[in-house]
């Protein structure tokens, strides 16, 4: 049994083998990920991504999160090497070729994360923080939120996810989960062009959802991912071509009604979960934000923290 | 005045230990605990859950207090806005008939 | 853009809402109810209800669909119809004649196993070693239900027309008449207006076609989407997609 | 699923040692829908991580119990004045009784028994109320087939809340060449509190799981039905355990009771199960039947045969042979395997 090392710090044969084994264990934040099924371009997606992250070839105890990357059963003579990850529960994934195993592998590891895991309310939105509190962050796909996050942190923020919210159950505080931020497509090269290329990974092209490619985690970020925080903004970020900037507060009741939908786990769990959504829009404002670039979103965003905040 | 309508015979009662709230400007979050659910009340539907909280109300009683408590008149809260808000709050649970012989 | 980024400074004016503009406001609300709004809301949360809606897209057919299928996986796919005679087989210049108008041709070795025909002159590809047990053994069960499972076996169930029909089919000599073919090809008939629903062709694992003509129409889609992604001229391209991309919005 | 791994999750056998072994099981348990049932039989020596995992699983099982109640609350409302005292059965009677077999475990709908005569009332009432019918079920030929030929009525799916409630007014089919005398199982339901709502004693419970479990066909769920019937079992009373003969050939359930007997005994070593068992059968169980309950149940490598003779017979069990081939037929469609496993066939 071996202490949790980065990725780095293995050799990929070892990799592969725990891989083929289904006993590579992924550690972040308050999960563990058993992950089963290796190829090529996964293996140089976790050497490049997830260099500095912390894993185990055999597990120490159980985990949170059970995936394997599987050829698809049907379909696997039918058209060559495809993957599809498979949960361990019924969701219908769709076979995706072989040199997109890294998006299977991320895909798996968010439906796991997002349908299983319910020790915490789930909301789907990023999550940057500094020493003041967290910025929750919560758009529809496509509203610039990943590049918002990205900039962030590059202005002092660290991040938390670029996915999921995770929001505490006794305690409205926002727990960290760092995994890499996806960008997709026009977005890829705004964000090469803000943190440089060591940091983005090689391009999966052709994917259904376009070219993605990966921004990955500081070691910094990475070292804080048991540190939580207690959120301090509320952001409904929306990314309009052409348009001038603009804030609108709003009321707390508003931002719960948009925040819950983007959970995919409010109902399941009841009273905590009321609690620890009015416990976060406790004393914290809430506002929708339009912008037209990623200037304009960093200066809102600085305008409206800078308003000392109750 | 002798033949009232049959509705009238009915008292709305609400639990108070069932529900969480909270205010947000004149909008109230309520966490119902028998249900599970969530919902959003407004000053009304809120104040007519809470009236009866402290006791069986009919319809009437409802309404009349509703239109105290709130300052309004009979032209802005017509009675078949209450009717409607009870049988909203009704199929929610939030309220219970409770048969005005029991 | 030259002008400041605007953030109402709404500390103050938030809080101190008069009593006067709250019963304004109270007014209106109750002028809404009485014209039918609701009068409470109750939150639904939960991502897989966006899941459902965005898998549960179906197909209808703008045209009927015929799909034809050789020995070799190759799939052609048109309107026309192919006569079929009971002991005789498909009338050849039919089939000529559906190749050469069909909308798309599929090349060899796309069409899954399932949908081959029966009947193939040259058993060519029998290296099909592979550990599927699909032929039950059921030996051990009562002769009563032995029976039951060979009435129940969906051989020409849900219109599949067979080139090669299993049961009352006697007529097994490979003489080719010149003008009917009795091998060699199965023949899939999809009606017009029928419905898809590409979701029951998913599971855990998956896409999932179904045994039956409509999983061969699944089949060929995903052959299409993954040559020609959501370009149009597929029936159905689109929904086919939007599974898809469920996932990548799930990145 | 090994023999050994049911014991564990329903906390008799010691969980394994080896982390991958508790891995295995803790996936078995999860994708056999038996986590929360083995979470909440577990609760000592469980490290910080398992601990997590139960309290997944906990919570999720928390979350169906209170809609299940609440559900049973609507139902009271819906049916108020009518003077209808519907059995909960299943799932719905463990929570509202709070039975050991209700921890942890999940319930999606309510299933409820009612009188035949009280069956129109009660769907016009449910009708009213909110509910109607699935769209799953809702065609000419399902709801035909449910009303001819099964013993409920169609599911139906409240519009707002998206729950569903089963109504039966028998627990077999009509058209069942074995039946079990229903009314004299209502007779002795109990009102849960003052409410009009009832479920069976103990003793009726088992023997209505027995009889869902193997004169039913409800085999898709082998372990997790395994697992009730166990806890159930265990939570009866000396007396009620010997009650339990002469009980199940009052209402005619023999066959489906000792089976069930004997199985707790197969796969849980319950010894005085099996003495029960033997007592009250005059015949053991089939062997194409015990062979094909366990090896559905161990998922050896023949379990598509089990299932399918398992499929077979829970069909000839309810409907005789004129109905069940018509039927078979139209939903054996998508049924030819493709794949090492049967396509999942849509149970009625």
């Amino acid at each position: 049994m071996s202490a949790p090392s980065n990725v780095a710090s293995y050799d990929r044969r070892d990799l592969r083998a725990a891989l083929r084994n289904g006993s590579f264990t992924l550690h972040l934040g308050p999960f563990s990920h058993l992950v089963s099924g290796a190829s090529e371009p996964l293996l140089d997606f976790l050497s490049d991504t997830y260099r500095d992250y912390s894993v185990e070839l055999t597990p120490s105890d159980v985990t949170d999160v059970l995936l394997r990357l599987e050829a698809p059963n049907i379909l696997r003579r039918f058209i060559r090497r495809q993957i599809t990850p498979n949960p361990g529960f019924k969701v219908p994934a769709v076979p995706l070729p072989l040199s997109m195993s890294p998006l299977a592998f991320e895909m798996g590891l968010n439906l796991s994360v997002a349908l299983k895991c319910c020790r915490f309310i789930n909301v789907h939105a990023g999550v940057v923080a500094d020493k003041d509190g967290a910025i929750v962050m919560s758009a529809a796909s496509g509203g610039g939120k990943s590049t918002l996050t990205a900039a962030l942190l590059q202005h002092g923020y660290r991040l938390f996810s670029d996915e999921f919210a995770l929001l505490g159950l006794d305690q409205p505080l926002l727990h960290p989960y760092p995994r890499p931020i996806s960008l997709k497509q026009e977005t890829i090269p705004v964000v090469r062009d803000m943190v440089g290329d060591n940091w983005i990974s090689k391009v999966v092209t052709g994917t259904p959802k376009g070219d993605i490619a990966y921004y990955r985690a500081r070691a910094s970020d990475l070292a804080q991912d048991k540190t939580s925080a207690k959120a301090k903004l509320v952001l409904f970020p929306k990314f309009e071509k052409g348009v001038r900037p603009i804030a609108r507060q709003l009321n707390p009741a508003e931002a719960i009604m948009r925040l819950v939908p983007a959970s995919t786990n409010y109902s399941l769990l009841g009273e905590p979960a009321f609690h620890a959504i009015t416990g976060l829009l406790k004393n914290i404002r809430a506002y929708e934000i339009t912008y037209g670039s990623t200037i304009d979103s960093l200066r809102l965003v600085e305008q409206i923290t800078d308003q000392k905040l109750v | 005045m002798a033949a009232a309508p049959p509705t009238t015979s009915e008292k709305w009662s609400s639990d108070s230990h069932q529900y969480l709230a909270v205010e947000y400007d004149d909008t109230f979050l309520v966490y119902f605990r028998p249900s599970g659910e969530t919902h959003f009340l407004n000053f009304l539907s809120y104040g007519m859950v809470h009236a009866v909280s402290s006791g069986p109300l009919s319809e009437e009683e409802i309404l009349a207090r509703m239109r105290t408590d709130f300052s309004l008149t009979a032209e802005e809260l017509p009675e078949t806005l209450v009717a409607t808000t009870l049988s909203e709050l009704d199929q929610a649970g939030l309220i219970t008939a409770l048969d005005a012989g029991t | 853009m030259t002008e400041k980024p605007i953030v109402p400074d709404t500390s103050d004016s938030e809080s101190e809402t008069s009593e006067d503009s709250r019963i304004a406001e109270r007014r209106q609300l109750l002028m809404l109810g009485a014209a039918g709004l609701p009068m409470m809301l109750t939150l639904k949360a939960s991502a897989q209800q966006a899941l459902v809606s965005q898998l549960t897209c179906s197909i209808t057919l703008p045209k009927r669909v015929r799909i034809l299928v050789d020995c070799d996986g190759r799939a052609w796919v048109g309107t026309r119809n192919i006569q079929y005679k009971n002991g005789k087989g498909f009338k050849v210049a039919d089939i000529v004649k559906f190749k050469d108008k069909a909308t798309y041709a599929f090349p060899a070795g796309d069409v899954p196993n399932y949908w081959l025909p029966d009947n193939c002159p040259i058993e060519e590809c029998s290296n099909d070693d592979d550990d599927d047990d699909d032929d039950f053994d059921y030996e051990t069960a009562s002769a009563e239900l032995d029976d039951l499972m060979r009435t129940s076996l969906p051989s020409q169930a849900d219109g599949i027309a067979l080139a090669s029909i299993r049961m009352g089919d006697d007529d097994d000599d490979d003489d080719c008449d010149e003008d009917w073919i009795d091998s060699g090809y199965a023949f899939y008939k999809l009606s017009k207006n029928s419905t898809i629903l590409p979701v029951d062709h998913t599971s855990g694992t998956g896409w999932s076609p179904q045994a039956n003509k409509q999983g061969l129409f699944i089949a060929l889609s995903l052959v299409y989407e993954s040559r020609h992604g959501d370009a149009p001229g597929w029936p159905g391209i689109s929904c086919i997609v939007s599974i898809i991309n469920y996932f990548g919005t799930q990145n | 699923m090994q023999k050994s791994a049911l014991k564990q999750i329903v906390g008799i056998a010691p969980l394994p040692e080896k982390v991958m072994d508790r891995i295995e099981l803790v996936r078995n348990a999860d994708a056999n829908h038996i986590l929360g049932q083995m979470a909440s039989a577990n609760t000592s020596d469980v490290s910080d991580r398992l601990h997590d995992i139960f309290r997944n699983a906990l919570l999720r099982a928390g979350h169906d119990h209170i809609m299940l109640q609440f559900e049973i609350n609507r139902l009271e409302h819906a049916l108020s004045g009518t003077g209808i005292e519907p059995v909960v059965l299943k799932g719905g009677a463990y929570v509202a009784r709070g039975k050991k077999a209700a921890g942890g475990r999940r319930v999606s709908d309510l299933d409820i028994l009612v009188a035949e005569d009280e069956l129109e009332e009660v769907e016009t009432r449910l009708k009213e109320a909110g509910w109607s019918p699935d769209e799953a079920t809702d065609n000419e030929y399902d709801q035909a087939y449910y009303r001819e030929h099964m013993h409920e009525l169609p599911p139906l799916r409240h519009a707002k809340r998206g729950t569903i409630i089963d109504v039966h007014h028998r627990l077999l089919p009509k058209t069942a060449r074995s039946n079990v005398d229903v009314a004299l199982m209502q007779q002795s339901a109990m009102r849960i509190a003052e409410n009009p709502v009832r479920t069976f004693d103990d003793v009726d419970m088992f023997v209505h799981s027995a009889v869902h479990v193997f004169a039913d066909g409800a085999i898709d769920t082998p372990a997790r039905s395994l697992v009730e019937l166990y806890l159930l079992y265990i939570e009866l009373s000396s007396d009620d355990a010997l009650r339990l003969k002469t009980r199940a050939k009052a209402v005619g359930a023999i066959k489906a009771v000792s089976t069930a007997l004997w199985a707790i005994d197969e796969f849980f070593d319950e010894d005085n199960a099996l003495a029960l068992s033997n007592e009250a059968l005059a015949e053991k169980p089939n062997f194409i039947l015990r062979w094909a309950i366990a090896t559905k149940t161990l998922e050896r490598p023949s379990a598509p045969l089990a299932k399918l003779l398992l499929y077979i017979r829970s069909h000839y069990l309810r409907m005789p042979l004129r109905l069940l081939v018509p039927h078979l037929a139209r939903k054996a469609v998508a049924w030819r395997p493709t794949t090492k496993k049967p396509i999942e066939l849509p149970f009625p």
